[in-house]
């Protein structure tokens, strides 16, 4: 997994590719918990580069949800591929995640 | 075509990559769909992440060996570690509904197989055994 | 990371696209280069095909156990079989400058290794080591 | 591996796609040995899409070829991605074969 960071607007831009894991995934919650600390909002997520994610990724995404959400800061995910979409609507994450299209979406959303 | 592999790989997770490659090949193998596999790649996965974590306890220089094999109109998946035993009693996924995180594996586990079962008989370790019926 | 890995595969030319797979994932997983990735794949591939035509004359209900391993600044690869044992003496690639189809393999596999030696004190069956230096 | 079949200008075309290999080879060889036998000339094989090549798909063409030759067929290749081309070499066949950058190229050749 490689994660790059963009600016979008007035959005940050985390731009993920490759497989997350149980290998990957600390690396990803790192970032993400920083980004919390420093409460970093809007935060969009491009998954459009992801091929793979288990449970220890979207674990970490729900554990990145919940920092966001202590400031009242929002995460947005865009660009989700329908395999890793179908892991999101299995878990019920769908419902909980907010998913748009892309960023231009995210931001007016 | 003789149909069954073996994997033994370290109980690290940089290893996992690895299984879901042999686990996907085994599938393109044998004719899955692309909908089968992905479902058999997240379940192998998930069985040997919680191999690592509870079995080893994140202790990355055990074993974990995995084999595949088509019996009949089942496809099987062995997943074999001489780590601290499970209790079946205590495995359990948690409510969907109550989003937290955790307790996603077993649920990804049992969407790709149908049987979920250790081998009770044992004496060291665990053997845990999968089964997808395939038509 | 405990660095070694074993995968045991049926004599079929369809798995070899799977030892090519871990040999790939292997390798990245000691963060080799893509050319050496390359490069090992071949010679593993290579190696696996001589034992499904040279070991097991085509037959293929026989067994392959490929080992991959991190020794020290050495990548180690173990090709185990039991079939008809190898006369390392009658193992010869040809003259490349004649061209004909067939007696590339060698060349391929001591293009991705430093070392190809037949472990003569075997039993039975054949035991190839490969050794590639890294550095 | 796949084989697709084309035509282009006076030139028959097979598309290659996927891994050559000591199991995938097989199936190759009866293709380039019934269009030898129907003496197809010439004929173009596009390389965009092999993944890999092991020396039982070398040899397989090195049969094609000299089968090509028994007619005086011509069997030119194209687009041999670099990987490929670096076996080529390494075997002393791009010494061997006809190889071209395209199919116009090939058929100017
Ligand atoms: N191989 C195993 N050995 C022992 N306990 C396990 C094993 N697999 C799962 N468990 C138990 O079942 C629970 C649910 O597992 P799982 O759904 O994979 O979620 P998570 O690992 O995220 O908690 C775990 O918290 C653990 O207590
Ligand atoms: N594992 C093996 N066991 C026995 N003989 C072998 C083995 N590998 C290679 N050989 C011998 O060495 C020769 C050259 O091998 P190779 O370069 O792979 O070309 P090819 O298999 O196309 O002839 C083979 O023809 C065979 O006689």
């Amino acid at each position: 997994m490689t994660i790059e960071m963009d600016k979008y607007r007035d959005a940050t831009v985390m731009r993920l590719s490759g497989e997350i894991d149980m290998y990957s995934s600390p690396g990803l919650r790192k970032e993400l918990l920083s980004l919390v600390a420093e409460r970093v909002s809007p935060l969009i997520v491009d998954f459009r580069g992801v091929s793979y994610i288990d449970s220890s990724g979207i674990a970490t995404f729900v554990e990145g949800l919940k920092g966001m959400r202590s400031f009242g800061g929002r995460l947005k995910f865009v660009a989700v591929p329908e395999g890793i979409m179908e892991i999101f609507t299995f878990s019920k994450l769908d419902r909980v995640f907010e998913i748009y299209g892309s960023a231009d979406e995210a931001l007016s959303g | 075509m003789k149909d069954s592999v073996t994997i033994t790989i370290p109980s690290h997770p940089g290893y996992l990559s690895m299984v879901r490659d042999v686990t996907a090949r085994f599938g393109e193998i044998h004719n899955l769909s692309e909908a089968v596999i992905a479902d058999l790649k997240l379940g192998v996965d998930e069985a040997c992440s919680n191999v690592i974590k509870y079995a080893y306890r994140g202790a990355t220089e055990g074993e974990i060996v995995i084999t595949l094999r088509i019996m009949g109109k089942d496809l099987e998946v062995i997943i074999e570690d001489e780590g601290v035993r499970a209790d079946p009693a205590c495995i359990e996924g948690r409510n969907l509904d109550d989003v937290r995180p955790g307790g996603l594996g077993l649920h990804l586990i049992k969407r790709a197989f149908h049987v979920y079962e250790f081998d009770e008989g044992r004496r060291s370790g665990n053997r845990l055994r999968l089964v997808r019926h395939l038509r």
